[in-house]
């Protein structure tokens, strides 16, 4: 990708910023589908058909209808707000998401930048989304959104502990932090994914890893920072317009970017499972958006099912469940590996 | 125990403070007590290993007009299954009664409300406030004198 | 211990039997309708906005009465012995005038009470649900079938028939004192009897539901 | 670091703050008060130290208005509008009173009529009670799962009375309509219908973990407690005492019906807990199916109209009667003296006695359990504030 847009123009500037725009391609349109999916599938779980009237075949045109409300709204700002930290807080939190995708590997041909050390940057840089967070509970000046963000910061911080020691029994077997390597690695159709490896342990850590990233992206049953039923919405209640479709927006991107890390992790990335059949870098492409889409569809699946856990029991799950069978498995895979 | 038994072993412990005992005649017997001596009864009904009145069903304020307004205890007992009532009444311009939160932490909030909506004082209840009208309201509405105010906070209360 | 592990256990047993319940719900058929296109039809005895058929109505004031809300505000003016109100579909002689017969709508709790006292069954409650107005002050329906002039009319041929009684009461009276009783009284002024035209009914009329 | 001296803080009631705490003004619009109720928390963090419920924005007269009906039969509409999800048992509490007054025996085809249409009501009442508490909790689908199913209850009484919610369909003496034709094939093919719904909720919310670990030991209420604030309904058999006034203080034939009270027994935690309230209301809704059940069996012929006094004017007297609501005892206290019009009407509330209790219970938890434990105590605004 990055040769063929400097045959074009051999001007740095104008290459990485092409590249840095390209995942934007996928997040818009993804964005727009997966709020109407989400409408959906919630719709018909609950016996309902969901939006059904604007654009024609079950309303597909209803997301670009909000987006163009919410562009058009008023964007109030609280008197007392705290002015610069509240229009900062939501560009930083879409900041903390779409970073993420500089390293996530969509086909053998596109990656953003195939760092080495791929994984630890995902790591690291999703953990912005929290700064942004805490900064939209407390300019708002509210004391629902200050509840609000400390949960979420308390929330997101412990549960990086265990996504990260989950993630870490894939990178020992792998050998790399590499994100394109460890696709590469998984090669050989289904039987050859990490996820069947050293069998118990890797498959728990998947588990682990992705009940952690649910609540990274603060979905049920660890929605807390923005219960509706308690705080109202939380930290992003004083938001309105086009911040708050930013909120939206990011939400959405964090929850495919998670879903994406889990896909090239445990279950090959963009390989396909039938051994050579369909593994060109189009249908590289086609893989892993299917493989996304699924772990996004399983988050709006729980979503519409769970109840939502208190904070301290969210603080019990992080540290007493995950935390401990995440070092299980990390001491497994080493055992394993080392025998 | 029969609503006479009841009523005979209240007489016999407060004697002539009992004022008035029907049990004939009316649809339910109640007993008038004078309003001084509701604290003691209630404390009374309830600690009474025979009685055991636990469970205050209602506690309802009424204007009689001429210048009375009444209290009307309806009181149970689980363990036993009887109803005994309990009538007080006190002079308009002077309505105290003692309060009876102490012994059944359910007249808290009726007392307020009656308190709230007809005016009638519970000595020494926890926190006498207003509970269904805004804390400025002026008078008290069931009364049977009662003027809806012309303007409340300056909106015009009777419309069209 | 072994607590630590049945809670483990128990909690990923009942996610995913919630997630069977609500995955089988992905495929059963919704329930819902889409409203302005699909109207559900109500029932036979649907109670929502009032209907008065003015014909029958006798202005008898039973349906005022019984409304617990007092939303009806009706005015009836004593007809002439001479004039001929009509007769209602129950076959009875109509006496009085109704010039003015208003229900505030908004007012209405839709409890149905003003239905059952009336004896010519002219109120009626409909199934018509959809009648929101952007004006408060068009909710009150003027069900009355005069016109305003006519009204006007009819009130000063009562008010004119009374004074004539009064006038001839007064002058019996005073006969009395000066004449013995017995002499025989006047006979009633002819009233100009016009028989009220028909005016443009304003109020939404339906017709009487099969 | 200058030390900024400014007047302490106090709560309406005048406690003073203490530096830590801070008060949290939930209601009265919020998304999980049921209604317009405003809980004054005074709160360490997330820990709740005291509660001060402010209630009355939802008051509107109702004793005022029975006062200046002109006959004790307008004063129903008005029952209705108390407690707006079971006015059918509004209406029936009041009737009752009023029956008790006259002295008025009514047909036996009226009163297995009211009975279903009683127990009708409980299961629609329930099914908000537990749906809008899945909210409360965080669960979206079985509120309307609930809703849904409460749909068909509403059908049956619009065919019979004409209305959904509000039905002013129990008179004094008897009924406004007879059945209409169809009604007992209808009311019994939602009976089948309904009973495999119920084990569905069970399976998505009773018996799903992280709805236990949100209720169970949050909210206990004991016993001596629940009888000393005088609670009623679901609330008191939540913790535990087996008392219920269909069968306990019997009025209308509930006698001739087999069934069985549910009580909390503490499966999931202590007895009283938020989970037994909610369990009992659940085992309630298919207690109330039985008895629907039995009682389409047996509806005699007759008129229902026919004890409806033309003229009602009770000799002067007055008489408390009390019956069970899907939230408890709801009593009416209706004194007359001999005129068309009523002297005095006190209703009492249940969800009115059952807030009471609020302020005890919810100390020393978390806000979130406040919502889950005033999810649970289920009160309606309408009732609480008449």
């Amino acid at each position: 990708m990055e040769q063929l847009l400097r045959s074009l123009i051999d001007s740095d500037i104008f290459v990485y910023t092409v590249m840095a725009a390209l995942p934007l391609l996928w997040i818009l349109p993804y964005a727009l589908f997966a709020v109407w999916l989400e409408r959906k599938v919630s719709a018909h779980m609950q016996d309902r058909l969901g939006p059904m009237r604007v654009g024609g075949w079950h309303g597909w045109a209803q997301t670009i209808a909000d987006i163009l409300k919410l562009i058009q709204k008023e964007d109030i700002v609280p008197a007392a707000a705290d002015k610069r930290l509240h229009f900062l807080a939501p560009f930083i939190v879409f900041v903390g998401s779409y970073a993420a995708y500089a390293a996530i590997p969509f086909s053998s041909a596109f990656i953003g930048s195939g760092i080495n050390i791929g994984l630890f940057y995902i790591i690291a840089v999703s953990a912005l989304v929290t700064v942004g967070i805490l900064m939209a509970g407390w300019s708002s000046n509210n004391k629902w959104s200050l509840f609000g963000a400390m949960r979420s910061a308390a929330q997101i911080v412990s549960y990086e502990i265990p996504s990260t020691l989950a993630l870490l029994t894939v990178v020992m077997l792998a050998g790399t932090l590499n994100l394109q390597e460890i696709n590469r690695l998984q090669a050989g159709g289904l039987t050859n994914w990490f996820i069947f490896r050293k069998f118990p342990f890797v498959a728990i850590a998947f588990v682990i890893s992705f009940v952690a990233s649910l609540a990274e992206t603060n979905r049920t049953p660890f929605d807390i920072p923005e219960a509706e039923s308690e705080l109202v919405a939380g930290y992003h209640t004083e938001y309105s317009g086009m911040k708050f479709a930013l909120f939206f927006l990011a939400e959405y991107a964090n929850m495919f970017a998670v879903s994406a890390i889990s896909a090239t992790l445990f279950l090959g990335g963009w390989r396909s499972p039938l051994k050579k059949l369909m593994s060109g870098p189009v249908w590289g492409a086609f893989w892993f958006i299917s493989k996304g889409m699924f772990f996004v569809f399983v988050q709006m699946w729980l979503r519409w099912t769970l109840p939502r856990l208190r904070v301290d029991q969210l603080m019990y799950v992080s540290w007493k469940v995950l935390t401990p069978w995440a070092f299980a498995c990390i001491f497994g895979v080493g055992l394993w590996m080392v025998l | 125990m029969t609503p006479q038994e009841i009523s005979d072993k209240l007489k016999a412990k407060f004697g002539d403070d009992i004022l008035e005992v029907k049990i004939e005649g009316v649809i339910q017997p109640f007993v008038k007590i004078s309003p001084g001596r509701i604290g003691d009864a209630a404390v009374f009904l309830r600690d009474d290993p025979d009685l055991q009145f636990d469970y205050l069903m209602c506690l309802s304020g009424v204007d009689y007009t001429k210048g009375i307004l009444g209290v009307v205890y309806h009181i149970f007992s689980m363990p036993k299954r009887h109803t005994v009532i309990l009538k007080a009444e006190v002079p308009a311009d002077k309505p105290e009664i003692p309060s009876v939160t102490f012994v059944w932490p359910s007249a808290n909030w009726h007392e307020r409300e009656a308190y709230d909506l007809i005016g009638i004082v519970f000595k020494d209840h926890p926190d006498l406030r207003r509970i269904l009208l805004p804390d400025d309201y002026p008078g008290h509405p069931l009364r049977k004198d009662f003027k809806v105010p012309e303007f409340y906070q300056g909106m015009k209360v009777p419309y069209d | 211990m072994l607590k630590y592990f049945t809670d483990i256990f128990r909690s990923v047993w009942s996610v995913l039997i919630g997630m069977k319940v609500t995955f089988r719900h992905l495929f059963t058929p919704a329930v819902t309708i889409q409203y302005p296109d699909v109207k559900l039809k109500l029932p036979e005895r649907a109670r929502n906005r009032l209907y008065v058929n003015m014909d029958d109505c006798i202005g008898c004031f039973q349906c005022d009465m019984a409304c617990p809300v007092d939303c009806f505000k009706i005015e009836t003016v004593k007809g002439l012995p001479t004039e001929d109100l009509g007769m209602t579909s129950t076959g009875q002689k109509k006496r009085l005038w109704v010039p003015v017969f208003d229900i505030d709508i908004a007012k209405c709790c839709y409890c149905g009470l003003c239905v059952y006292p009336c004896p010519t069954e002219c109120i009626k409650m409909t199934d018509v649900y959809e009648f929101s107005e952007t004006n408060r002050h068009h909710l009150i329906y003027n069900y009355a079938t005069m016109t305003p002039a006519e009204a006007a009319e009819v009130r000063r041929r009562a008010a004119e028939h009374e004074k004539e009684q009064a006038a001839k009461k007064a002058a019996a009276a005073t006969a009395v004192k000066k004449t013995p009783p017995g002499s025989p009284p006047v006979p009633p002024a002819p009233g100009s009897s016009a028989p009220p035209a028909p005016g443009a009914p304003t109020p939404p009329t339906e017709p009487p539901r099969a | 670091m200058i030390e900024t001296q400014t007047a302490p803080i106090k709560t309406s009631t005048g406690r003073v703050l203490r530096p830590e705490e801070m008060v949290l003004n939930m209601g009265p619009q919020h998304p999980s008060t049921h209604g317009v109720l405003r809980l004054e928390l005074v709160v360490d963090g997330e820990i709740v130290v005291d509660v001060i419920p402010h209630i009355g924005y939802l008051h509107r007269c109702f004793e005022k208005h029975a006062e200046h009906m002109t006959n004790y039969q307008q004063v129903i509409p008005y029952c209705d509008r108390m407690d707006y999800l079971a006015s059918m048992n509004m209406d029936w509490a009041y009737a009752l009173a009023v029956e008790k007054l006259l002295g008025l025996q009514v047909p036996d085809r009226v009163e297995y009529i009211r009975v279903i249409m009683a127990e009708l009501q409980r299961i629609a009442s329930h099914l908000i009670a537990l749906g809008t508490y899945g909210l409360d909790v965080g669960a979206f689908t079985p509120f309307l799962f609930c809703f849904r199913d409460r749909e068909g209850i509403l059908d049956l009484f619009e065919n019979t009375c004409g209305a959904r919610l509000l039905y002013n369909y129990i008179w004094v003496g008897g009924l406004s309509h007879d059945l209409p034709s169809g009604f007992i094939d209808k009311a019994r093919a939602f009976c089948r219908y309904f009973r495999p719904n119920i084990k569905e909720l069970n399976d998505l919310l009773t018996y799903n973990e992280i709805f236990i670990k949100r209720t169970a030991n949050v909210g206990v209420l004991p016993a001596e407690a629940a009888i000393a604030y005088g609670c009623s309904g679901p609330m008191l058999r939540g913790s535990g005492v087996d008392w219920d006034l269909r069968r306990d203080d019997p009025y209308s034939i509930y006698k001739k019906f087999q069934w069985q009270p549910q009580i909390g027994r503490g499966e999931m935690g202590t007895t009283g807990d938020c989970w037994d309230r909610y369990m009992v209301r659940v085992r309630e809704m298919e207690q109330s199916l039985d008895i629907i059940e039995q009682a389409l069996g047996g509806i005699p012929p007759g008129d229902v109209q026919s004890a409806v006094p033309r003229r009602i004017r009770p000799n002067a007297g007055d008489v408390y009667v009390r019956s069970e609501s899907p939230r408890g005892e709801i009593g009416f206290y209706v004194i007359s003296d001999g005129s068309a019009t009523p002297y005095r009407v006190k209703a009492r509330s249940p969800a009115f006695v059952n807030l009471s209790v609020c302020p005890e219970i919810c100390k020393g938890y978390m806000i979130a359990d406040v919502v889950a434990i005033v999810g649970s105590i289920d009160i309606v605004l309408g009732e609480v504030d008449r």
